[in-house]
């Protein structure tokens, strides 16, 4: 199985996620250009976090358009598997791969810190191999992660299974203390109907060795391989 | 050649954070006949097209496909002859 | 030229005189403006360059000393690192945000132009007391500016300080720290050798910000600076990010002969510098420069100090290859002249000759003085403390509350927490504990990297100040379990032409040159950031010493929290009986006075051997500097971070009770270590002639000292992290 | 009651990083007959005040306080009434 991390001009997360699916997964993983117009051969692909085009104007809005973008569509119409992760998400957001929208944080403020989730579905390709009720613990580090959607959609999400993360207290509980930037229902991650695009804030490749402070981002990239495993 | 000035805001339905930021720092300043804020973007565009429809009908274009987010964002637009 | 308009560039007669000697002619207005840039205080260190040289500069790991963008010290495995400090106060005075921002990108560049990976960054921070509303839109500003540009950068901010004082208030200080990584033999350096190299300019278009921004720095502030400053600069990290990855492509492929960033004095500085190192000339068309602006002129080109611009020298063969990189990166780059063997930096635009001088002159034959210097008059009185007009303390758990919420003390987390300080998956201590370790892939091993100085020593006793500030940084280093390598510094001072700023200014330098000495951590470069005064009043000498340490083994790196119950705590070093300039005399009797601690350097010398070697031993769970705030904070901050109490017993043996809680005796350090570790820990101690104490054990939820059979302070954990966790957050609300 | 419409713009000499990040994209999306982008941002401030004067004069001090950056930016607004 083989990664694809895009690397767009101001991405600075595309060596954290190359990092940990090459050196602690030991999986095959390749750099990909903005300008690359084919993304043929790759099984996952990763928009990793960071600033693309400095974030200006909206977080992902300039990004959403560089070419490789039109693959990546492609590849989500296939069923082809693809994880947003912070600005990755934002990308994929502004792409319309996914719904809703991320602004500012309710305190205005950057926040990089651990946060503890709960994963609300546990049958998708990223989060399969994930123990009933297990809290993971995941830093986020971004200023724009408040998640927004008007509330009809929100509501065909949670009956289609469409939030899969939500921030929550260490033993599990999604308080609003727990909430780190404001997000509707504590929203951290979601997925489109076919469950294939995943975009998340938290920075599961952060999280991937022990001397980090965490291994909890591993098993979103166990279950992504378990999961091409199985479906071959 | 013609100027767009073009606004965009959050919308109604979305919470302002920043609005509400500044609106307590005004009271905090001691402004509290204050009951509103609402804070948005404001850009200038200028588009070399000679006829307003067109210039109209392209900055339309761009802000649908890039300077707003439709999802949570409204925008409003003038132009003027520049 | 109209007679004394050199005096409104800020040039003295005598060195308007100079520079007609050294042309054999008058200077036209665009050569006075290079001199007058060139020769401020800023760019050419005119009254500091002979103090200086005090410093010791040499070691066997050093391979680049002060002199180049950066220092740089080898690390083995055929690695090197790069840093350097730098200060960006009056921006940060005037805009918060963007001068805050400003001087993180200059710092970055600083260290990639010597061809290192940056890899972290650090801020030392000043500012006024926090319950001065422009003093926290001035820090608040500060802070989200440093993370705008850092976490947008991808650079982890992974360290620095915050410190509040009334002498602060109108003048902030806002230090950067950059930190970076590169193979020893891709080293470069900012010079325009070969003739007939082409000379490239890459990166932002030139405006008109920043003029005379060197010269403003070389200024006090006054009411009149709002009138005075130049346009103030914004910063663009997405460009600086693009620069930085393209910039550092080319030196990998080995393509560059010279590179040089444009900071202070812009364009007229990198030229002139890079030619005068290489001790060729260089010939500039000022046409080719990319503009921002319409209507530039000659003068505003030449001394612009646009951001996110550097200065390559390029072999005409790879000329084109070096477009081309630029190019994918989509940015600006353009030859804007070559390199002559004449030594002359000659300037043309519009088809005329501008400016045409010897490039040397400009960066090299600056004049350099020794002002005056004289013992300050508050000096003698400040120093008197007369202990028996203070009541010895008589509710110790009040005052050790009231000094973790002091903001001096209080957790920083309020600004670490808007910093991105995990990125790029190295950071293995985080904010938070005595210093910062980062891993170095690949290697096993890591570095260790802090920035530390306090001022109210410096202020009482500025050669004791200055001893200080190099030995904590040390001891931080050490209490991670890093062996110290080397200093930058960032020397804040007021207006050095007042004799009494300078004799601090020498002093302090004096006490840090011994400190350096004794402990083996050479200064590798620094900058001098003097005329920090509102109205008259200068900041308190501020010497912040940044230093990097080596662990050769990064499992065993070490932090200052408790880690298991039962574990016993000690104490190494001397508590003696002193309170002179402590935050305890501060905040709980309003006094700024008294002697500050000794500083012996031979007992600093075997507590650090002795702590490292326990550390690369594996005998310590954790260790914890003793600074403000003494016994008692350190011993409350080992039990925050994973909320263990502890409870311990001391014997007053003839000190006060405030002395033996609160004193801020140097050369101290707080472990935590398996009982089965002491003996051996017994014998290090002994084999360096150092005192131990086994003061009591980690565990339970409280925090209990006992002193003399009397427990005098008895406190859940959670009560008191409370107070020092929130109270920067309480006022920044 | 009025409602103050208030934009603040860079000054003219300051770097505009956004504006120009935006203008390229603008190419890149194929509209290149646009020379110009600046940004800036767009406030809503409703004021409870009777008369037009008394509002322009608190609009105008709670901008240079508070709402524009006059080291870097500047100013304008409208009132209409609310
Ligand atoms: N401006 C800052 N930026 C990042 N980290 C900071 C800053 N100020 C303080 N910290 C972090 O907070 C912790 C405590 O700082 P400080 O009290 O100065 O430590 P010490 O007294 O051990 O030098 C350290 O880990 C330090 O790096
Ligand atoms: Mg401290």
């Amino acid at each position: 199985m083989k990664f694809g991390v895009v690397v767009f001009p101001g991405s600075n997360c595309d060596l954290d996620a190359y990092h940990v699916i090459r050196d602690v997964l030991k999986k095959p993983v390749e750099y990909l250009w903005h300008q690359e117009e084919s993304v043929s051969g790759f099984d996952c692909l990763v928009l990793p976090g960071g600033f693309s085009y400095g974030d200006y104007l909206r977080c992902g809005a300039i990004a959403r358009f560089s070419p490789v973008m039109s693959a990546v569509v492609e590849m989500a119409s296939r069923g082809g598997l693809v994880l947003g992760i912070c600005n990755g998400f934002q990308i994929l957001l502004e792409a319309g791969l996914l719904p809703g929208a991320l602004y500012r944080n309710t305190s205005l403020q950057f926040r990089c810190q651990f946060t503890h989730l709960v994963t609300e579905n546990r049958s998708t390709p990223f989060t399969g191999l994930l123990e009933p009720g297990r809290v993971l613990k995941i830093p986020i580090a971004h200023g724009e992660g408040n998640y927004c959607v008007d509330p009809e959609t929100l509501r065909d999400m949670q009956e289609r299974g469409q939030i899969v993360f939500r921030y929550a207290t260490p033993e599990g509980e999604t308080t609003p203390e727990a909430n780190p930037n404001g997000s509707m229902w504590n929203i951290a991650g979601v997925c489109n109907e076919r469950k294939n695009v995943l975009g998340l804030m938290p920075h599961p490749e952060r999280a991937g060795e022990a001397a980090l402070g965490s291994t909890d981002g591993l098993v979103i990239f166990q279950s992504i391989i378990r999961h091409w495993e199985d479906s071959r | 050649m013609w100027k767009a000035t073009i606004k965009v805001m959050l919308k109604k339905s979305v919470l302002d954070p920043q609005g509400q930021a500044v609106q307590k720092a005004l009271h905090a300043l001691g402004y509290q006949n204050v009951p509103d804020v609402r804070i948005g973007k404001y850009l200038e565009v200028k588009v070399a097209l000679a006829d307003r429809e067109s210039a109209a009908a392209q900055v339309r274009e761009m802000c649908e496909r890039l300077l707003a987010n439709m999802v949570i964002e409204d925008y409003t637009f003038e132009l003027t002859e520049a | 030229m109209k007679a004394g308009i050199w005096r409104d560039l800020g040039l003295k007669d005598s060195e308007y005189e100079m520079i007609v000697a050294l042309l054999g002619r008058e200077p036209n207005f665009v050569e006075l403006g290079m001199y007058s840039v060139m020769w401020s205080e800023h760019c050419s260190y005119k009254n500091s360059r002979e103090v200086l040289r005090s410093f010791p500069t040499k070691g066997e790991r050093v391979l680049q000393g002060p002199g180049e963008n950066a220092g740089i010290v080898a690390i083995g495995d055929g690695l090197a690192v790069c840093f350097k400090i730098e200060s960006h106060n009056h921006p940060s005075a005037i805009e918060p945000y963007q001068g805050a921002a400003t001087g993180v990108g200059g710092i970055i560049r600083d260290i990639f132009t010597m061809g290192a990976r940056p890899i972290a960054l650090l801020n030392s921070l000043r500012f006024g007391p926090l319950s001065d509303l422009r003093v926290r839109y001035t820090m608040g500003g500060v802070v989200a500016g440093i993370a705008g540009y850092g976490n947008c950068i991808g650079i982890p901010t992974v360290g620095g300080e915050v410190y509040f004082d009334r002498c602060y208030q109108g003048n902030p200080l806002v230090n950067a720290m950059c930190v970076g990584l590169l193979e020893v033999d891709k080293i470069k350096r900012g010079r325009a050798a070969g003739v007939g190299n082409a000379v490239i300019l890459v990166g932002a278009r030139t405006g008109r910000d920043g003029i005379h921004g060197v010269t403003f720095a070389s200024e006090e502030l006054t009411a009149a600076s709002e009138e005075k400053r130049p346009a103030v600069q914004v910063g663009d990290p997405f460009m600086e990010k693009l620069l930085l990855e393209a910039c550092l492509e080319l030196i990998d492929n080995n393509d560059l002969v010279g590179i040089q960033d444009l900071g202070g004095a812009g364009l007229t500085c990198a030229a002139s510098e890079m030619a005068s190192r290489a001790g060729t000339g260089m010939e500039i068309e000022l046409d080719q420069v990319p503009r921002r602006e319409t209507g530039m002129s000659a003068y505003e080109i030449m001394l612009s100090e646009s951001q996110e611009r550097m200065l390559l020298v390029v072999e005409p063969a790879k000329e084109e290859r070096v477009h081309s990189v630029f190019r994918r990166w989509g940015l600006d780059a353009t030859t804007i002249g070559y390199v002559t063997a004449d030594g002359t930096l000659r300037v043309r635009f519009g088809g005329e000759v501008v400016a045409e001088v010897p490039a040397r002159s400009l960066a090299e034959d600056a004049p350099s003085y020794c002002p005056e210097y004289r013992e300050p008059a508050y000096r003698q009185a400040a120093l008197q403390l007369d202990l028996s007009g203070v009541p010895d303390v008589t509710d110790p758990a009040a005052a050790l509350g009231a000094l973790l919420a002091s903001p001096n003390i209080a957790s920083k987390e309020w600004v670490w927490r808007q910093y991105d300080h995990m990125v790029r998956t190295c950071t293995v201590v985080l904010p938070g504990s005595d210093a910062a370790v980062l891993r170095l892939r690949g290697t096993g091993k890591g570095l260790a990297m802090t920035c530390d100085c306090n001022s109210r020593y410096a202020y009482l006793d500025p050669y004791t100040g200055g001893k200080i500030a190099v030995a904590e940084a040390a001891r931080n280093l050490v209490c991670s379990g890093a062996e110290p390598l080397a200093v930058t510094d960032c020397l804040n001072f007021g207006n050095p032409e007042k004799p009494e700023i300078f004799w601090q200014f020498r002093e302090v330098v004096a006490g840090m040159s011994e400190a350096c000495r004794a402990l083996g951590t050479p200064v590798t470069g620094g900058n001098v950031s003097f005329y920090n005064e509102t109205n008259g009043e200068a900041v308190y000498p501020t010497p912040t010493v940044g230093m990097v340490g080596l662990l050769d083994d990064i499992e065993l790196r070490c932090t200052q929290d408790f880690k298991e119950t039962g574990d016993l705590i000690v104490l190494l070093g001397e508590t003696l009986p002193e309170l002179g300039g402590s935050e305890y005399l501060a905040v709980l009797h309003n006094q700024v006075c008294g002697h500050p601690p000794g500083l012996d350097l031979e007992k600093e010398l075997a507590l650090q051997k002795t702590v490292l070697a326990a550390i690369r031993r594996g005998l310590i769970a954790s260790a914890h500097d003793l600074s403000e705030g003494g016994l008692a904070v350190a011993l409350a901050e080992s039990c925050f971070g994973k909320c263990l109490g502890a409870s311990i017993t001391v014997s007053s043996s003839g000190l006060r009770m405030d002395q033996l809680l609160f004193g801020e005796s140097q050369s101290r350090v707080l472990l935590s270590l398996p009982e089965g570790n002491l003996a051996a820990l017994r014998a290090l101690a002994a084999a360096n002639a150092l005192p131990l104490q086994v003061l009591g054990r980690v565990g339970g939820e409280r925090l209990q000292i006992t002193v003399d059979s009397r427990l005098l302070v008895d406190l859940p954990v959670t009560v008191l992290r409370e107070k020092w966790q929130e109270a920067i957050a309480c006022h920044m609300k």
